[in-house]
């Protein structure tokens, strides 16, 4: 897509996300038992975001992780608590295959969760998919307890597998709903290790978008505040500790933006660089997001240090993502052994 | 007095009088440990350097010292409020008449609740720019406005509270210093819910509430002077309110805990995992012996510029000590609660980091006060210095 | 004219003069590469944006493009100045008269060499502070003061000059621009040796030297908005200029010049090793794509945020590496000179970092243009912005 | 000794280098062939100070690595280049043997080198001590092209042997002369491993306190230039970007102060927390060193980036020192070692 048409795409979620998922709702679905509000689940199933990179075929955009990373953006900024990610992955872990359940996700009458397992494994789970039978628990699955179906994607290929136990899991950044999920069922194979690694790395690229959209959105709202406070007689923004904080996390925000948005291009292209700029933007998003939330607290002062102040909550997602698919020093090994290959 | 025979004298003194605990079994109707600190500050030793006019003994600090000393050894407590006890040195130095009598005599002995009533969502960083409002009265002042970060405000009798009474003068020149009694119509105080989702502190919300005229500390608009004075007491203690792992189950204590996190995570072999654990460490480290070396150069009467650099050095240990305790962990810090401690501890303390590097002056305006006060490098431009506060922007 | 009519002609112009270098043999005593440059300049070629009454084609960016194209397919020079050349588009903007018509048409051929007078020892950082004197006299001026960090004095026969021509008035309000004739008595020139042990710039004294009347650029005491059109085109290149290692020892170009190095260290499997290069490339890598996608964002016609991040991302890339190469060295890092060249360049790196991380404007005023240009922060107070230049402390 | 006996000790020392040692005086023996100024070498020897920790017997003060930082505090602000490390080293490694060699070095009268080798080898050499032979090639060895005597302190004891070749190194701090040692010859021991291992200690211990005095130097002359140097109407120090990295730097010199006393304390008391307290000062005062003469550079601007101001002086000798006897990474390892060891 060209950029006027990403533009356009973007605007009506942007749009829906300032009227439906603002900061009060974010803190609503956050209280709430599931963390899941099946009318903004609707909602933006109505604008086909949750079809997005569905096969045009089932009903779905059919579009790819360029334009899922621009979506994600805004989602990020707006610290979107949907299954949204999941779902995208699953789509890309599902195209093609014609499986009936890429139509449920494109019309968002079902929802999907994703669990890396085997060679894609980030986190400790044990789980094994061996003569058509998947055993073993998957951990901190995201957006397990509201799925519908829950995907293996092992480094062998992508299966699905009747979860024996979902256990939902107690944390830290409440937008995002992780579980421990079990398997002991048989294990129906529905694509191959092609579409397992482009999930990975959709997975991976959307992740990256989510953190760059974040850190953009907080960045501005930290500028603005340091534009309207006053200490001093002055604005703290006047003053060049605030206002190098602000450039240098301008730097990291941009950056991060350039790297998610050069990652998407990559994986659409399958172009030989592909795997470097992934682990590029995975650990580049996950550490300037990070960066970019702690700063903010700091800039902002003692208001932010309140749970009334929506600061702590971009933290708690840019603590959770860096730590979700892969730790930043993980990917910066990954990121070095791609360049030794291309070398 | 020599030294030995003031030590018999305090020891005697303890020996006849303290039992080992708070007296309970002779404090019907009175809480143990005011009756317990009231024996104290009667025989002189709750304040032993001021004057015996004040329930003091005129001793030398190094004398005060060893007063302190006895009631440490006996595991008493009550001795050397002189030195720690905020609320009556304050009361001391700056009330007046009957109302100093009484109420230097009701704190020394822990008989009223005291809380602080300085920042102002406007006023923060710049105390100086605070907008609630003293107006004069009948026989005091009515005070109305709104005060933030407050701890123990739903408990406490009185909040030392700045006021403006006077708006019309550069905005240091306009402030008054007051005891505020706190239970009374027009003082209600709510719970301010931290990033952590504890809430260890308090909103005070004044709507005319009165204070009486001899409540006010110090002279009419000349509060800045007295709440220097009370800070510089905040300060000194400030480095070592950092709070722990909210678990407690943090394995070894102090410096060594990342270590042991390392090791029970099974990643202490780990090359890059070790260089962060020890560069952590070696923070802690340096800054005890900073503050080692400084407590060396204070006792041998030259000052010392280290003991300011401990409140900021203790913010990057506490933010780098999270993040490696995170790194530690890594998915496993994706949760909370307490079936999972080591998240928990990891995560509260990343929050908790600001605690320190934010409150009581942020590590901004402490650099500046590094800057300026220790290395004598000069102030900014203040804009506001000599404007009335009525054209100063703030909040 | 279309896009392949006017390729077609450039090209067919370049058959006909460009024998794919400069003309060496018809030059007898004229510098071959001017004398070229002076062809271009006839032919339309050298400013092809311009209007046709200044050796230009009156054409549009974009045919502009297409013209500097096809010089850049056969290799030869000199097309595109109306974008590139600094001293040109500053004499064609702001010369007046007969000396304009000069120099812009020597400018474009080369004719004259020039050097760039601005900063001086007390004015850095802060360019208006300039002391160096214009002082008026019969057709023209006579200028006093020190310059420094001038590239290419010795050769110049014209510097770019700011001097002072009122000090009665706010600082920027008394500056004067200034094309300075370089060889004359009143101007020395002398070598600067930096950091590194090199001399790549000059410090140059000027006692007395004389600007004729003409050689005014823009208004009399309107020379700062002159300078600011300048330093624009200065700034626009600063990220490119940052030098590579000294030795051009390096192995792997470009961004995994670190990566071989590692390798060659024999350390490329030390897992603190491996984390420090890939975050080293992963920096330089970033500000490629953001580079690319400012320019991007350029062409498509919205203005680019990101541009001025450049200058700053390059000083931490360039102490970085420098950080890296020594750490993979180790003890090795204690040499220097032509038998070790990866000593030399590990350390000729992290001395020559400092040339863009303080050179065009340090990375602390980066900070405060990008804070308040980019991000619309308010400035700081200026202490000297209202008051007469003899009374502002500078030095 | 008290610290007012330490006091009175150092004194006429650092009034002998801001006299002899000033930066004119850094720059000519910079500059000279061998680096070597035997005029100041007498006159520090005048004051006692090549003699500072050679035993009593041999005329030396005898005094500990406590004494010792405390003077090469002075040395290091003045970045004095001549062998006094060197030479307290090899008088600590010479301890109590009545070598004939420690009278000479008290007397400044014999310049002393001392090459770590074997265990204790940082450098990359290849010295071997058997069969009383040494033969291999100790490097970057500090003072050994002036020195008329050359000890190799190995793990198992301190060795005599005479070099085969000392071949001077063009180094980037020239303030502080390398050369590459080959031995061939035999080799005499002189004192058993621990003197070896003190001696080891109290090089680090020594090399720590230069940098810490050479830190708190230089941030002393970038506060006084910061103070006034005005830019923009205001001295350049009023300015949070200058005042805030000023105040960092303090943080960074102090705790390496710290640190570098507190390893000599421990050195002298041979107290058991003793290894890491040295591995802590060797990283500590090597990185905050380096810190301070970086960011001084940049907090001076354009000035402190010509040849002619001292900064890169200062620079050139944090570089070096922070590579010459192990590089941080190394004694982050050791402390860490260090402490697990006593956990």
């Amino acid at each position: 897509m060209q950029e006027n048409e990403i533009a356009a795409l973007v605007e009506p979620v942007a749009r829906l996300l300032a009227d439906r998922c603002a900061e009060a709702d974010v803190r609503r679905i956050m209280a709430s038992e599931t963390g899941h509000d099946a009318d903004l689940w609707r909602a933006l199933a109505g604008l086909g975001v949750t079809g997005l990179t569905v096969d045009e075929a089932a009903g779905g955009l059919g579009l790819g992780a360029v334009e899922l990373e621009r979506v994600l953006e805004v989602a990020g900024a707006a610290l979107l608590p949907a299954p949204l990610l999941s779902g995208a992955v699953a789509a890309a872990a599902l195209a093609g295959t014609g499986e009936p359940l890429l139509a449920a996700l494109a019309a968002g009458e079902r929802v999907a969760a994703v669990a890396f397992a085997g060679a894609l494994d980030w986190s400790g789970g044990d789980v094994r998919v061996a003569g058509a039978r998947a055993t073993g628990t998957a951990r901190f699955v995201p957006d397990a307890a509201v799925a519908d179906a829950i995907l293996l994607v092992t480094g062998d290929g992508v299966f699905l597998s009747e979860p024996a136990r979902v256990v939902p899991l107690p944390v830290f950044d409440r937008t995002r709903r992780l579980a421990d999920v079990a398997f002991d069922a048989p294990a129906r194979q529905v694509a191959d290790a092609a579409a397992a690694a482009r999930a990975r790395d959709v997975a991976l690229v959307a992740l990256a978008g989510e953190q760059a959209g974040a850190a953009q959105r907080l960045l501005e709202m930290t500028v603005d505040y340091a534009r309207e406070r006053h200490q001093f007689g002055r604005a703290i923004g006047s003053f060049q500790a605030v206002k190098h904080m602000a450039a240098d996390l301008l730097l990291e925000s941009e950056s991060a933006t350039s790297a998610a948005r050069d990652a998407a291009r990559q994986v659409d292209e399958g172009a030989p660089g592909g795997e470097a700029a992934v682990a590029l933007a995975a650990f580049a998003c996950a550490d300037a997001f990070v960066r970019v939330a702690a700063d903010s607290i700091q800039m902002h002062g003692g208001i932010a240090f309140t749970w009334e102040h929506p600061a702590h909550l971009y933290l708690r997602r840019a603590r959770s993502g860096a730590q979700l698919y892969g730790d930043s020093d993980w990917w910066r090994e990954r990121y070095l052994s791609a360049l030794e290959e291309q070398a | 007095m020599t030294d030995e025979q003031l030590t018999a004298e305090v020891e005697a003194w303890l020996a006849a009088h303290w039992t080992g605990a708070e007296p309970h079994h002779e404090s019907f109707g009175r809480d143990p440990r005011s009756v317990w600190l009231a024996e104290v500050r009667d025989a002189g030793w709750a304040v032993p350097r001021w004057p015996a006019a004040w329930h003091g003994r005129d001793l030398s600090d190094a004398q005060g010292r060893l007063v302190e000393a006895a009631f440490a050894r006996a595991g008493a407590p009550g001795a050397g409020q002189d030195r720690t006890n905020l609320w009556a040195n304050t009361a001391l130095a700056h009330a007046t008449g009957e109302f100093r009598r009484t109420i230097v005599a009701q704190l020394l002995a822990g008989e009223v609740g005291m809380c602080l009533l300085y920042s102002e969502p406007g006023a923060g960083s710049d105390l100086a720019a605070v907008r609630t409002r003293a107006d004069k009265v009948e026989g005091g002042w009515r005070v109305t406005g709104q005060k933030v970060w407050t701890s123990g405000a739903a408990v406490a009798d009185y909040g030392m509270l700045i006021a403006r009474t006077d708006w019309d003068v550069p905005k240091h020149r306009g402030i008054s210093f007051f005891f505020l009694p706190m239970k009374q119509d027009g003082v209600t105080v709510r719970p301010l819910h931290q990033i952590t989702g504890e809430a260890h502190f308090n909103e005070v919300f004044i709507d005319g509430a009165f204070v009486p005229e001899d409540h006010l500390l110090g002279p009419l608009n000349g509060g800045w002077s007295v709440l220097q004075t009370a800070l510089a007491y905040e300060r000194s203690v400030m480095g070592d309110r950092a709070r722990g792992p909210r678990s407690g189950a943090g394995g070894a204590k102090g410096d060594l805990a990342l270590l042991a996190l390392a090791r029970e995570a099974g990643r202490l072999d780990e090359p890059v995992v070790r260089q962060q654990v020890a560069q952590a460490i070696a923070w802690r480290a340096l800054n005890a012996l900073n503050t080692r070396r400084a407590k060396a150069e204070l006792a041998q009467g030259s000052s010392s510029a280290i003991m300011s650099l401990g409140k900021l050095a203790m913010s990057r240990i506490l933010h780098e000590e999270a993040r490696v305790r995170t790194m530690l962990l890594r998915a496993g810090s994706l949760l909370e609660g307490p079936e999972h401690p080591r998240a928990e501890d990891a995560n509260f303390l990343a929050l908790n980091a600001y605690f320190t590097s934010i409150g009581g002056g942020t590590d901004q305006i402490q650099r500046n006060i590094i800057g300026e006060r220790v290395l004598g490098l000069p102030k900014e431009p203040e804009v506001d210095r000599t404007v009335p506060f009525r054209e100063v922007k703030a909040g």
